[in-house]
C-alpha cells in the first residue's frame, strides 16, 4: 500500500506519521507538499498533526485552502482511505469533508496526557482490528479539540454510525465525548488523538498500531 | 528629532544611560577609536559591552568550570556545546535565561525565551529533539504570581507546542523572592552528526552575508543592556523592550537552516542566530572569530516600520532571524533555497580584509570601527567578594519540632514547591515526535534516538535555598541532585549546560555567592568528571535592590546507552521490596520542613562526601544495567516523605514500611541517596551490590495506604488523601 | 480604497471558553458586575477598488475563510472610500 | 444592563501574520483586489448596572486584561443600555 503524508507549512508530526507507516506496518509512504495538485498513485491519504500556518485564523482555516486540498476532495469522493489527526482533523472539518467543528477545549488551555477512549464502531476500514467497545490508550495534545456540531448532526452521526472513538472521561468538552468520526461513506476518519505517538510500547502505548494495521488489512481484502 | 552629536553624547554622559561607564566610554573613544563614537558606534559598543554579551563582570569566575571531557567536541564559545555521543552522532545543548523580558511581558518573554535558544541549537546544524525549563516565581498568593505563572507557562507551551519540539522536563519553584523577578531559564537539546558541525564564521574576503527571515522592526531595542539592569518601579519605560515570537516562522527558519547545512554545506561558510544585540551581535562575533573585516549595507536589510535609524536596525532584536556567510558563487542558490521555504533571504554585505566593521546606511558610511574592539577589548571586571553576614558559621542543625506526623507529611506534599506540577507542564506537549520514553513527571526525561539503542535522559535542576544559606555546598548540591535524576533514570551523565542567575556583582556580598557557588558547582563537577559545555549568565536580579537568591540553574544531559536501562521513579506493582541506599543524618538547615516550621531558611550545610556520593551513582547504574531494579527515585527536598509518596503516586500504589528513623528523619534532606524497589527474587543480589550502605524498608502494597512505623511512631495514611494534598495544591492555588 | 469592517463571533449555542475565562478573570479583578463577555474576531480589510459586487465578495470571503459557519455569524460594515 | 463593544488591534509596529496569512489565502481565493488585513480580537462585554465610572472600569479591564499594553493598541464603544 502506499500512502502519501500531506505536509503544509507548520505541520509537525509529519515524520510520527511516516514512521508508524514505514515502520509500524512496513509500507511505502511519500511526503507530499501542499503546493502538490495530484496524489496519483497513493492508496491511502494521510493529514498529520501540528500547526498548519501556525494556527492562524482558526486551526485549519488557512491550510483548507491549500493546492493540494482539491486533489484530496476527489480522493475522498473517489472512496480512497482520507485520515487526519488532529490538526488533520481540524483541517478536514474545515474543507467540509467532515461534519461538526473543533474548537478550543472546555479548560481553555492545551493538553497533553494519555487518554482513554472506546472504540464505537470497528466496522470501517480503520477499525476492524479492534473489538466492538474495546478500549485503547491513546495520547492527546491539543489546544482546539473541543468537537462541537448541532444536535441534528449529532443526530445523523449517531445514526450513521459515524463515532468511531469516543474518550471514557470528558478531557475537553467535546459534544457526547466525541474523540474521532467518519464521514457517511466511512472512508474519511477524524481524530483529535494521536494513534502515530502509540504504536510501540517503549513510547507508553501500541494501541494506535491496530488503525494503521486495518487501513492495511482492508485494502489488502479488496485488492483479492 | 535628530541623533545627539558626539559632543552632545559626551557631554551629556548619554552613554551612561545605556549601561557603558565613564571609564569605557573614554578608553572607546581614546585609545580604540581615536576620536569621539558616534550615536551608532556609541549604541554598538553599549550592547556588545554589556554584560549579558560581554560577560564581563562574570568572566573570570566561569574560568573555574571545567570544559573538557575525552567526550566534549566543542565547549563554550559556540552558539552551543558538543559532547560525543557515539556512532558518529553529537549532542548540542545550551540553556539561556529570559528573566527580565518575562518580567515585562511574562506571554512573549517566555516564548521568545523558548525561541532564543532552539535557533541556537539549529544554528549549529543540530536537529532540536528536547526542551526543557526552569521556572521560579514568587509566592503564589496573589494574583500577580498567578497570572506571571499562567502567562509564563502558557508561552512556553505555546512556542514549543507550535514549533512541534517535546518538552521533556524542567522544574518550578516558588519563593518570596522572585516576586518581581521571576526567573524563567530554558534549555534546548539538539541531534548532529560530527562531521556536518558548522561554526558560526564569517571568514574569506568577499564572501556573502545574508540574512533570513522575519523583518527588522523597532522591538527589543536594547535587550541585551536591559537584561544586565536592575529592575525598577522607576523604569515604567522599558516596556519598549518587548519582542514577539512567531513560532511558526522559526519552525520555517529551523527546517530550512537544519537541511540547508546538512545537505549544501558547500555553499556556506558560517550560520548564527540573531539574539541579544540582533545584528550587531551575530555579525561581529562571527567576523571577529576568524580576524576578517565586515562591510554590511542597511538598506539591504527588511524593514517592518518606516524611517528606522542605523542605531534601530543594528540594535533591534526582532525575533526568528538569522545571518549565513556563504561563498558568493552560491548566492542564487541560496536565496532560491529560503525562497522555497516562503522565508525572506537578502545579501546585507560581505567580508572583507582590513578587519573593520563597516555600516552603510542610506548611501553614508555611519559605523567604522575595529571589529576586535566590540568582541575582544571589552574591559573585565575583577570583583571582590565579601561573605555576607547572614553565612554563620557553625554546621548545627535545626531541630525541627513535629507536632503531628501526619500534618507535616501532607504540608510537604501539598506545598508548591514540592506539589505535582502536572498542572502547568501538561500543557506542554511531551510526546511530539514520538520518541519520548520518559515524560515529565519522573525523575529525568528521556528521549529515544531513533534508529540506535541509545537515549537521552536531561533535567533542570536548581535548588536555591541551599545556594541562599551556604552558597559553595549549596552549589555542590546543585549539581549532585541533578547527576542522581540522571543516574535514577539508568544514564550517565555526560554534559553540563547552566544559567548561573544573581543580583547585582558589584555588591560584595552577591559576587561572594556568585563566585562560591561557582566553585561548589566546579569541584563536583571535575570530580564527576562532567563538564560546562555551554552557559549563560544574567546578573542585575534586583527589584529595587532587593536581590533573588542566588540561583544557579543545572541543565544536565545523561546518555542511556541502551534503551532497556531506562529506569522510572513509579512503584511498579505490589510486594516489590523498597530500599534506602545511602545513609539518612539529621539535614534539615535549608530544608523544606524548616522553611514550612520558620518560614525561612538559615544555618549551614553539612559537608558532602563526594567520594560517598559517586560510589552510590556507581551502584545505581550497575543494578540498573543488570536489571535488578523495578523503579529508582532520588531523594532531593521533602526527604523520604516526599520520595516515598511520589513513587507510589503513579500507579496508584501504597507502602509498607518500617524504618530504624526517627519521624523527624524522614524529613531530612541528606545528600546521596536513593529510594530504590526491587522484585523480591532479588534480595540478595541487590543486597550484594548495595554494600551495607542501604536500609530495607519494607514492601509495595496495592491496599491504597501508606503504613509507616517509625522509630518513634506509627503511622497510616489513605493513598487518597496524600494524593489530594499533593495533586491538588497548585491548581488550588491557581484559581 | 474601500475599507471593509468584518465581526466574527461565535454563535450562542457555542460555548465561548475564552469569554467565560475571561468574565472570571474581570471578577478577580473586582468588576463584580461584569455579567457577560463574549470573544470575537475583527478585522479591517482593504479593497484596492471596488468590485461589481463588494457585498457578494465579502460574502464570500466571510463564509469561506474568516468564519466558520457551524459555529460562528459574522456581520460587516462597508466604510467606504478611504484615502 | 450596559454593553461595551471593545476592539483590540495590534499596534503598527508589530507584524500582523495572521492579517498577512489571511491575506494571502483570499488571493488563492481569486480575490487579488484585497489590499491588506488586518485582524484583531473584538469583545462584547455588558455590565449588570453602571459603575460610578464606567470609562474607567473599562480602560483597566482593557489595560490589565484584554488588551497586551505592549504590542496591542484598543478602542472601546459603551453602547448604552440594552434592555
Ligand atoms: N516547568 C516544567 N516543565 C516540564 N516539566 C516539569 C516542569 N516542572 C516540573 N516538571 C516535571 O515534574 C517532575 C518533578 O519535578 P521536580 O520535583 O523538580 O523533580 P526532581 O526533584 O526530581 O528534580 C519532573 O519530571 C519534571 O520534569
Ligand atoms: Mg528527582
Amino acid at each position: 500500500m502506499n500512502f502519501a503524508v500531506i505536509t503544509f507549512p507548520g505541520s509537525n508530526c509529519d515524520m510520527d506519521l511516516y514512521h508508524a507507516i514505514k515502520e509500524g506496518i512496513n509500507q511505502e509512504v511519500n511526503l507530499v507538499s501542499y503546493k502538490e495538485k495530484s496524489l496519483e498513485g497513493y492508496d491511502g491519504i494521510l493529514i498529520p498533526g501540528g500547526f498548519s500556518y501556525g494556527d492562524y485564523l482558526r486551526s485549519g482555516a488557512i491550510a483548507s485552502h491549500a493546492p493540494i486540498i482539491d486533489e484530496v476532495i476527489r480522493l475522498a469522493n473517489q472512496g480512497k482511505p482520507v485520515l487526519g489527526i488532529c490538526n488533520g482533523f481540524q483541517i478536514l472539518t474545515e474543507i467540509g469533508l467532515l461534519p461538526g467543528t473543533l474548537t478550543n477545549n472546555r479548560q481553555n488551555r492545551f493538553i497533553c496526557e494519555q487518554v482513554g477512549l472506546t472504540v464505537e464502531n470497528n466496522k470501517t476500514l480503520f477499525t476492524s482490528k479492534y473489538d466492538f467497545k474495546e478500549k485503547i490508550t491513546i495520547p492527546i495534545a491539543h489546544g482546539e479539540g473541543r468537537y462541537y456540531c448541532d444536535s441534528e448532526t449529532l443526530h445523523g452521526l449517531n445514526e450513521n454510525n459515524q463515532i468511531v472513538f469516543r474518550y471514557d472521561s470528558d478531557v475537553n468538552g467535546s459534544v457526547d465525548r466525541i474523540a474521532g468520526i467518519t464521514n457517511k461513506q466511512k472512508n474519511v476518519l477524524g481524530m483529535m488523538p494521536h494513534p502515530e505517538r502509540a504504536i510501540e510500547n517503549i513510547l507508553g502505548s501500541a494501541d494506535g498500531l491496530n488503525l494503521f494495521k486495518s487501513m492495511l488489512e482492508t485494502q489488502k481484502s479488496e485488492v483479492q | 528629532m535628530s541623533e545627539p552629536t558626539p559632543i552632545q553624547i559626551k557631554e551629556d554622559k548619554i552613554y551612561k544611560t545605556w549601561g557603558l561607564s565613564e571609564a569605557e566610554y573614554s578608553f572607546i573613544s581614546e585609545k580604540i577609536l581615536g576620536r569621539l563614537p558616534n550615536y551608532t558606534e556609541t549604541g554598538l559598543y553599549s550592547v556588545m559591552w554589556s554584560e549579558h554579551c560581554s560577560y564581563k563582570n562574570s568572566k573570570k569566575v566561569l574560568r573555574k568550570l571545567p570544559n573538557d571531557s575525552s567526550r566534549v567536541l566543542a565547549g563554550p564559545g559556540e552558539d552551543a556545546g558538543i559532547i560525543d555521543i557515539g556512532d558518529d552522532q553529537a549532542v548540542v545543548f545550551k540553556a539561556e535565561s529570559h528573566n527580565h523580558p518575562s518580567a515585562v511581558e511574562p506571554y512573549q518573554g517566555a516564548a521568545t525565551g523558548v525561541g532564543g535558544i532552539i535557533r541556537d541549537i539549529f544554528s549549529m546544524g543540530a536537529t532540536p529533539i528536547a526542551l526543557l525549563n526552569s521556572l521560579k516565581f514568587g509566592s503564589l498568593d496573589n494574583n500577580q504570581t498567578k497570572h506571571l505563572v499562567k502567562e509564563v507557562v502558557a508561552g512556553i507551551g505555546g512556542y514549543g507546542n507550535c514549533i512541534g519540539i517535546p518538552t521533556i522536563g524542567g522544574e518550578i519553584s516558588f519563593e518570596k523572592c522572585y516576586e518581581k523577578n521571576p526567573l524563567v531559564n530554558a534549555m534546548c537539546i539538539g541531534l548532529l552528526d560530527n562531521t556536518q558541525f558548522k561554526h558560526g564564521q564569517a571568514s574569506g574576503n568577499n564572501n556573502l552575508i545574508v540574512y533570513v527571515g522575519s523583518t527588522t522592526g523597532r522591538d527589543g531595542i536594547h535587550g541585551a543592556t536591559f537584561a544586565s539592569d536592575e529592575f525598577s518601579n522607576k523604569k515604567k519605560k522599558q516596556r519598549s523592550a518587548v519582542q514577539v515570537g512567531n513560532p511558526f516562522i522559526e519552525k520555517l527558519l529551523m527546517d530550512a537552516c537544519v537541511e540547508i547545512i546538512q545537505e549544501h554545506s558547500d555553499w556556506i561558510l558560517g550560520v548564527q542566530d540573531m539574539g541579544a544585540a540582533g545584528l550587531v551581535s551575530s555579525t561581529a562575533e562571527m567576523a571577529s572569530k576568524t580576524k576578517s573585516g565586515l562591510m554590511l549595507n542597511l538598506d539591504n536589510v527588511p524593514q517592518r516600520e518606516k524611517g528606522m535609524t542605523a542605531y534601530e536596525m543594528m540594535l533591534s532584536e526582532s525575533q526568528e532571524r538569522m545571518v549565513l556567510c556563504i561563498k558568493p558563487e552560491f548566492e542564487k542558490n541560496v536565496l532560491n533555497f529560503f525562497d522555497e521555504y516562503n522565508l525572506d533571504a537578502v545579501t546585507i554585505g560581505k567580508v572583507t580584509s582590513d578587519k573593520q566593521y563597516k555600516i552603510f546606511h542610506e548611501g553614508k558610511l555611519v559605523v567604522d570601527i575595529p571589529v576586535d574592539s566590540l568582541t575582544d577589548e571589552v574591559p573585565e571586571y575583577d570583583h571582590h567578594g565579601i561573605k555576607p553576614k547572614r553565612i554563620s558559621e557553625d554546621r548545627e542543625q535545626f531541630d525541627p519540632q513535629i507536632a503531628s506526623f501526619k500534618e507535616s507529611w501532607l504540608n510537604v506534599l501539598s506545598s508548591p514547591t514540592i506539589a505535582s506540577k502536572r498542572y502547568l507542564y501538561e500543557t506542554y506537549d511531551s510526546q511530539v515526535k514520538s520518541n519520548t520514553v520518559v515524560r515529565p513527571g519522573s525523575d529525568a526525561g528521556v528521549v529515544r534516538i531513533r534508529g540506535t539503542k541509545k537515549a537521552i535522559a536531561s533535567t533542570n535542576d536548581s535548588n536555591s535555598r541551599y545556594v541562599y544559606v551556604d552558597p559553595y555546598i549549596g552549589g555542590q548540591v546543585t549539581v549532585l541532585e541533578a547527576a542522581r535524576n540522571i543516574v535514577s533514570t539508568g544514564g550517565i551523565p555526560v554534559g553540563i549546560t547552566d544559567c548561573l542567575n544573581y543580583g547585582n556583582p558589584e555588591d560584595p556580598e552577591i559576587f561572594w555567592e556568585l563566585d562560591q557557588s561557582v566553585q561548589g558547582i566546579a569541584d563536583v563537577c571535575k570530580h564527576l568528571d562532567v563538564p560546562v559545555i555551554s552557559g549563560n549568565v544574567s546578573l542585575y536580579n534586583e527589584f529595587n535592590k532587593e536581590a533573588i537568591y542566588p540561583s544557579p540553574m543545572i541543565g544536565m544531559v545523561g546518555l542511556i546507552e541502551d534503551i532497556s536501562n531506562i529506569t522510572t521513579s513509579a512503584f511498579k506493582k505490589s510486594g516489590d521490596l523498597i530500599y534506602l541506599l545511602g545513609s539518612t543524618g539529621n539535614d534539615f538547615n535549608g530544608s523544606e520542613i524548616q522553611n514550612q516550621l520558620l518560614g525561612r531558611v538559615e544555618g549551614r550545610l553539612n559537608e558532602i562526601d563526594l567520594n560517598a556520593e559517586k560510589k552510590n551513582q556507581e551502584i545505581v547504574l550497575d543494578a540498573i544495567q543488570k536489571h535488578l531494579i523495578k523503579s529508582c527515585h532520588d531523594l532531593s527536598e521533602g526527604g523520604l516523605v516526599a520520595a516515598l509518596s511520589e513513587s507510589a503516586f503513579d500507579n496508584n500504589l501504597g507502602f509498607n514500611i518500617q524504618t530504624t528513623l526517627t519521624s523527624k528523619q524522614m524529613f531530612s534532606e541528606t545528600q546521596s541517596r536513593y529510594l530504590i524497589t526491587v522484585d523480591s527474587k532479588n534480595k540478595e543480589s541487590i543486597e550484594d551490590l548495595f554494600n551495607d550502605n542501604f536500609e530495607c524498608l519494607g514492601f509495595v502494597t496495592n491496599d491504597s495506604t501508606f503504613s509507616i512505623q517509625t522509630a518513634d511512631e506509627n503511622l497510616d495514611i489513605e493513598l487518597s488523601e496524600a494524593l489530594d494534598n499533593w495533586k491538588e495544591a497548585i491548581p488550588c492555588l491557581m484559581n | 480604497m474601500i475599507l471593509v469592517k468584518v465581526y466574527v463571533m461565535l454563535k450562542d449555542s457555542v460555548v465561548d471558553v475564552q469569554g467565560e475565562a475571561i468574565k472570571d478573570a474581570t471578577h478577580t479583578m473586582s468588576y463584580e458586575n461584569v455579567s457577560e463577555v463574549r470573544m470575537g474576531k475583527y478585522f479591517e480589510i482593504k479593497f484596492d477598488n471596488n468590485s461589481n459586487d463588494l457585498e457578494k465578495d465579502v460574502d464570500e470571503i466571510c463564509d469561506g475563510l474568516l468564519a466558520n459557519p457551524n459555529i460562528e455569524s459574522y456581520r460587516y460594515e462597508i466604510v467606504g472610500d478611504i484615502q
